[in-house]
């Protein structure tokens, strides 16, 4: 294995984690908009380890540029997507957790 | 044994996903589950080296299915209501049909066997003899052009009955109404608005990537009809059906479908003219290479074109409903 | 005779069963004009005999008839052979037809029935395809036409209209289609199975065959398929039928109709099974037994019903079955008693008809009750009743004396004197519940009316009917005086070969 | 064990048909009914793929040096069949939301409550 | 130079007009266009049968390329025989339907209805001539999806739930195709018709053909409307419009009649259906049940259009019954119903359209008084039903009587009565709808002035269908031979050869 291998190894395992919590947010967080940020953990930093990791493993040809256009792609449009998803639940009359507290509190 | 675990793995989330459907009563719910069946079992086609098969179903089926199905939920209600009546028969027959399987399993040629027959019979031609005969890298597109390019006509036609169908009982979209315009849900995203601007020609040149680089990688006319209309239904839903229709209208797509169905139709004709049978496109050009060249370009075209068309169409006529139940 | 001289004698056949089919589109063609449309099917009907006479007159001659249509399946054609027993019931329809047209003017104008056209256009096809029936070459063309003749005979008899006329018309359709397709066909497609052929020959077509049950079955099965023939218990359609205006009840119901049915059962007897052959078959017995049930029982049936046309209905299951009783009984004599029996019976159940009809006609009376002091208004009428009845009963000098005389010679022949002791009481039978009727229309007291009878009483049916009336009875007397060239006839039919030459 | 390796692939497959095909026969909801075809329909695209993979192959697209392709064949009949299916989902939905509009509902039990069912 | 196209012109034809006639929209240019197109079809479609006949089995490779490889299609004298069937009623259809949709289909939709159509058409053209399984499966969706869209096009809102169901019992039944198809393809690596029969009878049975053989007989079951299968079908022939009716009753289960046969004596072999597997005395069961309980199902109906929905299962109940028998005759007796049914069927719903399209009813009591209001429409009706009963000089008693024969020939008394038995019900569900015609008078309430007899551009087709009831009745020639060739084909180089004979 070259130092490179292990650079990608450590980058993929790295883009796992994220992931990885990303999906347990997903699941364990309390309302909406926090499970939200959770998700969008997996699409942005989750995704950018990754694509970085094989893009290490991969030689210098036309894969290069299409992992960077993926990832440039991923970039515009996973948080676009978190924000819209937000914005319409907002839209939508949903409140957050301490909102909905608050508003039982009075 | 990676090809193995990976394939466990996902054919494991496949079978959690289904049971999961089964029990389910909220059906936005079901249809997102479905979604991820579908991304899951794309997953699988490329484990499996079915690259051709797995785009056309992340396409498809995570795509343009979900987008219908979630318009008919809109339309329909998102939830299932208890059913009382008992599903022992169902089951019955459920299991009996499973066992059926089961049992015609126990004779099948061993998974991945380099020796089972249909690895033996018919397709080493399809391997060894395309890159002459045909003359494209990609061998899915050789046999789905030309060897098996009468598979594809129906295919087309098949897409185009469903716009048939679809539009018989939607009803056209009719000419959007001016004044009334109703302001799309998501009108009001500056956000979305700029990113839509952004992304919506890269997701055209990736059709146009798609149409014509499937000689000589994954993907031909279908998948790149599939994304072009996933371009502007990414348009229409962000700022409104209307500005879409200016784009291309419901007319223009009426006309679009048939004409795709027509191309691939005359390229066979061509070839019965010069003497040859239907499809046969060695007699299109002087040499038999590049005969099968356009022939395949042209039809893939037609294919594209109806595809387009067709999706673009269904889409309309849903959002069409859709908007016309908003407005009541 | 001279009239047919150019025409080949094959293509008779076709003309006897096309000519009335042409004159039924003639006639509709006429529809509009009465006198236009019933002068063409009294000349469609004179035109037909013609052609059946040279018909009989060629047979007499040996000259040999056959024709064939097309081929419906390979190997079975849509055949026409002319063989003496179908000239036989041929002759005796078609004369019948020119009288029975010439009572129907009377009776529909008389009656002012709706539909007439309708009416006379089913007729004539109806008697096409009784001609096609007398003429079949094999069982499968005798078949297509018995259904034909079913189907042109349910308008006939639903003619009217009526609920009651719907209600006769479905069970006169239900059993006689039923019958016909549930066993008739599966007999005749049996037939085909065991035999490999359906050839009407002489002698009969299963002489090879060695299975004995299986004939035993089809047997059966033919006795019953043959609704037409009545036998007990698929006899109701026929009194059913009796819903029909008289006319059609007098020529379907007493002769076409019904005889095409015991006419079938003879050919099958005589062409199929062969006379010798049918004697070994078990179930003949059985058959003919319940045959000579359906003798007794339907004439006792018949005594208890008060209207008159109900009453002849059941007579005729009754006479029915001794034709049946007669090709059961698988001797030559009593094969040929039968045969003669469908004309003798034919001329004398046709006059009872006719004179049923000319009185509903004439004074609206349809009970036996009623009819009491009857032959001071229409003597003639009565007169012709009287003897119609006798020829059925069976005395001299009317024509069914013969008939009666060689069945009762073939059953004991046959050694069946059970037969023959239902013969008798069926005749004693046919006494009591027939002659009654003529005696107290002439002779029953009336109270009112003492004065002396004269011609001013007479209220007679319209002319055409009387006519008719009287030219069938007096046929009742011919035939027992000259019964010689029907005889004849019957003596060629092979099988008889001449069992009854001493005779006449 | 070998039969193990040998099949598990095809068993897991006829499970999520059966599980597909159980949704389609016996869900009340009419949109539920198009997903539990789908999901039959995908299983069986599955059931194709498997038998086209060849172990230690690579997809089906001509490369220097490899000569263990899978079969291109399967792939083929499926991309036709998936369009099939698309097809059959796209009119299946349009006929739910017309049967909503006619009856008011697309559950099966109500809205043949409502016209005899023959 | 067409001539050598014959087979690619069949299905070709109708799949070309279809977009083009889409593209022109709603006129009467379309319905001549359509209807040229189809009596187009329907003469290739007899000088295929013809050439058959004489010269044999025609084979035609799709894109130069030889079988397995790529797609050919073969033209024996069977699916010839049905393809004249079905392109002959269809072109019939097509031209009733004009003033039928008039009046049952909204104006806009006319266009939709004609393309549809003749994709239905095309569908099916392509399921009866083409020689690769795969490709049947593609065009038995294409005439799906067209057919369900044609029933769907009625403006009785209980179309639509019909057709749902029709789509889900249709599209299960093709995944059941389909997955039969995949097993075999596992087992033989060829799609090719006449290559997998080679090779299923060149490898040992195994249990994976065994589940193939049982997923492809249980999906064409489903769309032949098999009893216990068949209930998808009465609704959709019920609500669906009346030319609709009329199409799909006459061709759509035929041509999946004929799948069947394909399946089990091309490929299969009917040593090993009948003989191995023991399916003829499923089949047998179950077309015996079909027969009578559908019959009886008809007997108690209200609606006309079921009654004779109903009928159809039943009569498809004869087919299978014939195919069951595993004689040349028996074979013979179920294609000769396939096309005589399709006449008439046809016949039946093209005269409950005309009753439909003056009284806007198809209950029984509508037909009240019709007799005399549209003495045509009656006339050719009974006739038609006679035809159903199996009266002689008309085309259903000529299949009725081979039906019989075949049962005879194997000793079978029983089948035999019980299948004359089965038209005893026939006449009970036709005569009650001729009586009602005949014997009752119209309804109160209803103006009888107003009901006239029905256009001539509906009469004419009609008529043609009764005359070739009347006409393969009496003059049996080229329909008998035609099945003739075709059922000695089918059990050629079988063992049951001489069984058979």
């Amino acid at each position: 294995m070259s130092i490179l291998d292990y650079f990608s190894a450590i980058l993929l395992a790295g883009g796992v984690f994220f992931s990885f919590t990303g999906a347990i947010g997903l699941f364990r967080f309390p309302d909406f908009f926090t499970r939200v940020h959770a998700a969008s953990v997996t699409d942005t930093i989750g995704v950018i380890l990754i694509i970085a990791g094989l893009l290490l493993q991969t030689s210098f040809d036309l894969n290069i540029i299409k992992l960077l256009l993926i990832l440039a792609i991923l970039l515009l449009t996973s948080p676009t997507a978190s924000h819209a998803l937000a914005k319409s639940a907002r839209h939508g009359g949903l409140l957050t957790l301490a909102e909905s507290n608050r508003s039982n509190d009075r | 044994m990676t090809e193995v675990l990976i394939d466990l793995v996902l054919l494991g989330m496949l079978a959690m996903t289904a049971l999961r459907v089964i029990f389910l009563k909220d059906l936005f719910a079901v249809v997102m589950l479905f979604s991820i069946f579908s991304f899951v079992s794309a997953l699988i086609f490329i484990n499996l080296d079915a690259v051709d098969v797995a785009f056309t179903e992340a396409a498809v089926g995570a795509g343009i299915s979900t987008v219908l199905m979630l318009g008919t939920i809109a339309l329909t209600g998102r939830t299932e209501k208890k059913n009382s009546h008992s599903s022992i028969l169902h089951l019955v027959v459920v299991c009996v049909t499973g066992a059926a399987l089961i049992y015609g399993t126990m004779d099948m040629p061993p998974f991945g066997n380099a020796d089972n027959p249909i690895h033996q019979h018919v397709a080493p031609r399809y391997i060894e003899d395309s890159p002459k005969e045909v003359g494209l890298p990609n061998i899915v597109t050789s046999v789905l052009a030309s060897y098996r390019g009468f598979d594809t006509l129906g295919e087309t036609v098949v897409v185009f009955a469903a716009m048939i169908g679809v539009l018989s009982l939607l009803g056209t979209a009719r000419p959007t109404n001016k004044r009334a315009t109703p302001e799309s849900g998501l009108a009001k995203h500056r956000v979305l608005h700029v990113v839509a601007k952004i992304i919506i020609p890269f997701i055209i040149l990736f059709a146009l990537y798609v149409q014509f680089h499937g000689d000589y990688g994954p993907g031909g006319g279908f998948q790149a009809g599939v994304i072009a209309a996933a371009a502007l239904i990414l348009y229409a839903l962000v700022f409104g059906a209307s500005f879409a229709h200016r784009i291309v209208s419901p007319r223009q797509l009426e006309v679009f479908a048939p004409l795709g169905v027509l191309l691939y139709a005359s390229v066979g004709l061509v070839g019965m003219i010069k003497g040859a049978n239907f499809l046969d496109y060695n007699v299109l050009a002087s040499t038999a290479a590049a005969g099968q060249h356009y022939g395949i370009i042209i039809i893939e075209l037609g294919v594209g074109l109806t595809v387009f068309a067709a999706m673009l169409g269904l889409f309309y006529a849903f959002s069409n409903q859709v908007e016309r139940s908003n407005v009541q | 005779m001279n009239l047919w001289q150019f025409v080949e004698p094959s293509m008779l056949v076709n003309l006897a069963i096309v000519v009335p089919v042409i004159g039924a589109l003639l006639l509709i063609a006429a529809g509009n004009y009465p006198n236009l449309r019933e002068s063409v099917t009294l000349a469609t009907a004179a035109l037909l005999f013609t052609i059946v006479l040279v018909i009989t007159d060629n047979t007499f001659n040996a000259v040999a008839m056959e024709t064939t249509w097309v081929a419906l399946f390979p190997g079975l054609s849509l055949t026409f052979v002319v063989e003496p027993l179908g000239v036989l019931f041929a002759l005796v329809a078609s004369f019948l037809w020119i009288i029975t047209t010439l009572y129907a003017i009377g009776y529909m104008r008389g009656h002012k029935e709706d539909n007439q056209t309708r009416f006379f256009f089913c007729f004539a096809i109806a008697i096409s395809s009784v001609m096609a029936i007398c003429f079949s070459g094999n069982l499968l063309t005798l078949f297509v036409f018995y259904e034909l003749l079913t189907l042109s005979t349910y308008p006939l008899v639903t003619h009217a209209g009526t609920e009651a006329a719907k209600k006769g018309g479905r069970t006169y359709l239900g059993i006689l289609l039923s019958t016909s397709i549930a066993f008739l066909l599966l007999a005749v497609m049996g037939t085909w199975a065991v035999t490999g052929t359906l050839d009407f020959q002489p002698g009969g077509i299963v002489a090879d065959t060695e299975n004995k049950s299986l004939l035993a079955v089809l047997l059966v099965l033919f006795c019953y398929g043959i609704g037409k023939a009545a036998i007990m218990p698929f006899h109701r359609w026929l009194p059913a039928a009796m819903v029909a205006p008289t006319p059609v009840s007098a020529l379907l119901h007493a002769v076409a109709v019904v005889k095409a049915g015991v006419f079938s059962i003879l050919k099958v007897a005589i062409y199929i099974f062969g006379i010798d052959r049918l004697k070994e078959i078990p179930t003949a017995d059985v058959m003919l037994y319940i045959g000579a049930a359906t003798v007794l029982i339907s004439s006792s049936i018949a005594m208890t019903k008060d209207n008159l046309k109900a009453r002849l209905a059941y007579s005729t299951v009754s006479q029915l079955s001794y034709i049946v009783v007669g090709a059961l009984l698988a001797t030559p004599i009593a094969a040929a008693g039968a045969a003669l029996h469908i004309a003798t019976h034919a001329v004398g159940k046709i006059t009872l008809f006719f004179c049923a009809g000319a009185i509903m006609v004439a004074k609206h009376k349809k009970n036996v009750s009623e009819m009491a002091g009857l032959g001071r208004v229409m003597p003639i009428t009565m007169t012709a009743f009287a003897i119609g009845a006798i020829s059925i009963i069976g005395l001299p000098p009317m024509a069914g004396t013969w008939s009666k005389w060689f069945l009762t010679i073939g059953a004991l022949e046959a050694d069946k004197l059970i037969i023959v002791v239902t013969l008798m009481i069926s005749s004693l039978l046919n006494i009591a519940y027939l002659l009654p009727i003529p005696i107290k229309a002439f002779f029953a007291k009336q109270a009112p009316s003492a004065e002396p009878w004269s011609w001013a009483e007479v209220q007679e049916a319209p002319l055409p009917s009387v006519i008719a009336l009287t030219v069938t009875s007096a046929g009742c007397l011919a035939l027992f005086f000259f019964p010689q060239p029907l005889v004849d006839l019957i003596n060629l039919i092979p099988g008889i070969n001449g069992a009854i030459n001493g005779v006449g | 064990m070998s039969v193990i390796v040998d099949y598990y692939n095809y068993w897991i497959v006829v499970f999520l048909m059966m599980a597909g095909f159980y949704v389609v026969i016996s869900a009340n909801n009419l949109v539920k009914k198009v997903v539990g075809l789908n999901i039959f329909q995908t299983s069986v695209f599955m059931l194709y793929i498997s038998m086209g993979k060849v172990s230690g192959g690579t997809a089906p697209i001509i490369i220097e040096g490899v000569t263990q392709y899978s079969n291109p064949l399967p792939h083929v009949l499926i991309l036709t069949a998936i369009v099939v299916g698309v097809a059959t989902t796209a009119v299946g939905l349009s006929l739910v939301i017309r049967i909503k509009h006619a009856y008011g509902t697309v559950e099966e039990n109500e809205f043949q409550n409502e016209d005899d069912a023959i | 130079m067409l001539e050598q196209h014959l087979p690619a012109l069949a299905i070709l034809l109708p799949l070309i007009a279809a977009p083009i006639v889409f593209i022109l929209g709603r006129s009467t240019v379309v319905w001549l266009l359509a209807t040229f197109t189809g009596a187009w079809a329907s003469i290739v479609a007899f000088q295929l049968l013809l050439t058959t006949l004489a010269e044999g089995a025609i084979h035609y490779s799709l894109g130069g390329w030889s079988a397995p490889w790529g797609i050919e299609l073969t033209v024996d004298a069977l699916n010839a025989f049905v393809l004249l069937a079905v392109t002959g009623v269809s072109t019939m259809v097509l031209v009733y339907s004009k003033e039928s949709i008039a009046k049952e289909i909204d104006k806009a939709k006319h266009g939709f209805y004609y393309t549809a159509y003749l994709l239905a058409m095309a569908g099916l053209s392509g399921i009866l001539i083409t020689g690769d399984a795969f490709n049947l499966f593609v065009f038995l969706e294409i005439s799906s999806l067209a057919t369900y869209t044609l029933v769907s096009l009625a403006s009785d809102r209980r179309c639509l739930t019909a057709a749902f169901r029709y789509l889900i019992m249709g599209t299960i039944g093709a995944t059941f195709i389909l997955i039969g198809v995949g097993l075999l393809y596992m087992k033989t690596g060829t799609l090719n018709m006449l290559d997998l029969a080679e090779r299923i009878a060149a490898f040992d049975r195994s249990r994976t053909i065994n589940t193939g053989l049982a997923f492809i007989v249980v999906g064409v079951s489903i769309k032949l409307a098999l009893f216990p299968l068949h209930r998808w079908l009465p609704p959709a022939y019920t609500y669906a419009p009346s030319a609709v009716s009329s199409f799909l009753a006459s061709t759509a289960t035929k041509v999946a009649v004929y799948v069947l046969i394909r399946f089990i004596f091309t490929i299969f072999g009917p040593d090993y259906v009948f003989y191995d597997m023991g399916m003829d005395m499923v089949f047998m069961f179950l077309a015996i049940v079909a027969i009578f309980k559908c019959s009886y199902m008809a007997a108690v109906q209200n609606n006309v259009k079921t009654i004779l929905a109903f009928s159809s299962v039943a009569q498809v109940g004869y087919m299978v019954l014939g195919i069951s028998l595993v004689t040349t005759t028996g074979l013979m007796a179920g294609l000769i119903h396939i096309f005589n049914h399709a006449l008439m069927k046809s016949a039946l719903f093209m005269a409950v359209g005309a009753v439909f399209y003056r009284v806007g009813s198809v209950e029984v009591h509508a037909f009240k008084g019709m007799g005399k209001q549209m003495p045509f429409t009656m006339a050719a009706f009974t006739i038609a039903g006679l035809s159903i009963i199996g009266v002689p000089l008309t085309a259903g008693f000529v299949s009725k009587w081979y039906l019989v024969s075949a049962a005879l020939q194997q000793n079978l008394w029983v089948i035999a009565v019980l299948i004359l038995l089965g038209s005893l019900l026939a006449i009970v569900y036709i005569g009650r709808i001729v009586e009602a015609a005949y014997f009752h008078d119209v309804p109160e309430g209803r103006d009888a002035s107003k009901l006239k007899e029905a256009p001539l551009l509906m009469l004419i087709p009609m008529w043609v269908m009764v005359l070739a009831n009347l006409y393969f009745g009496i003059d049996t020639s080229l329909t008998t031979e035609a099945v003739g060739h075709a059922s000695e084909w089918l059990f050629q180089s079988t063992e049951l050869l001489e069984v058979a004979q």
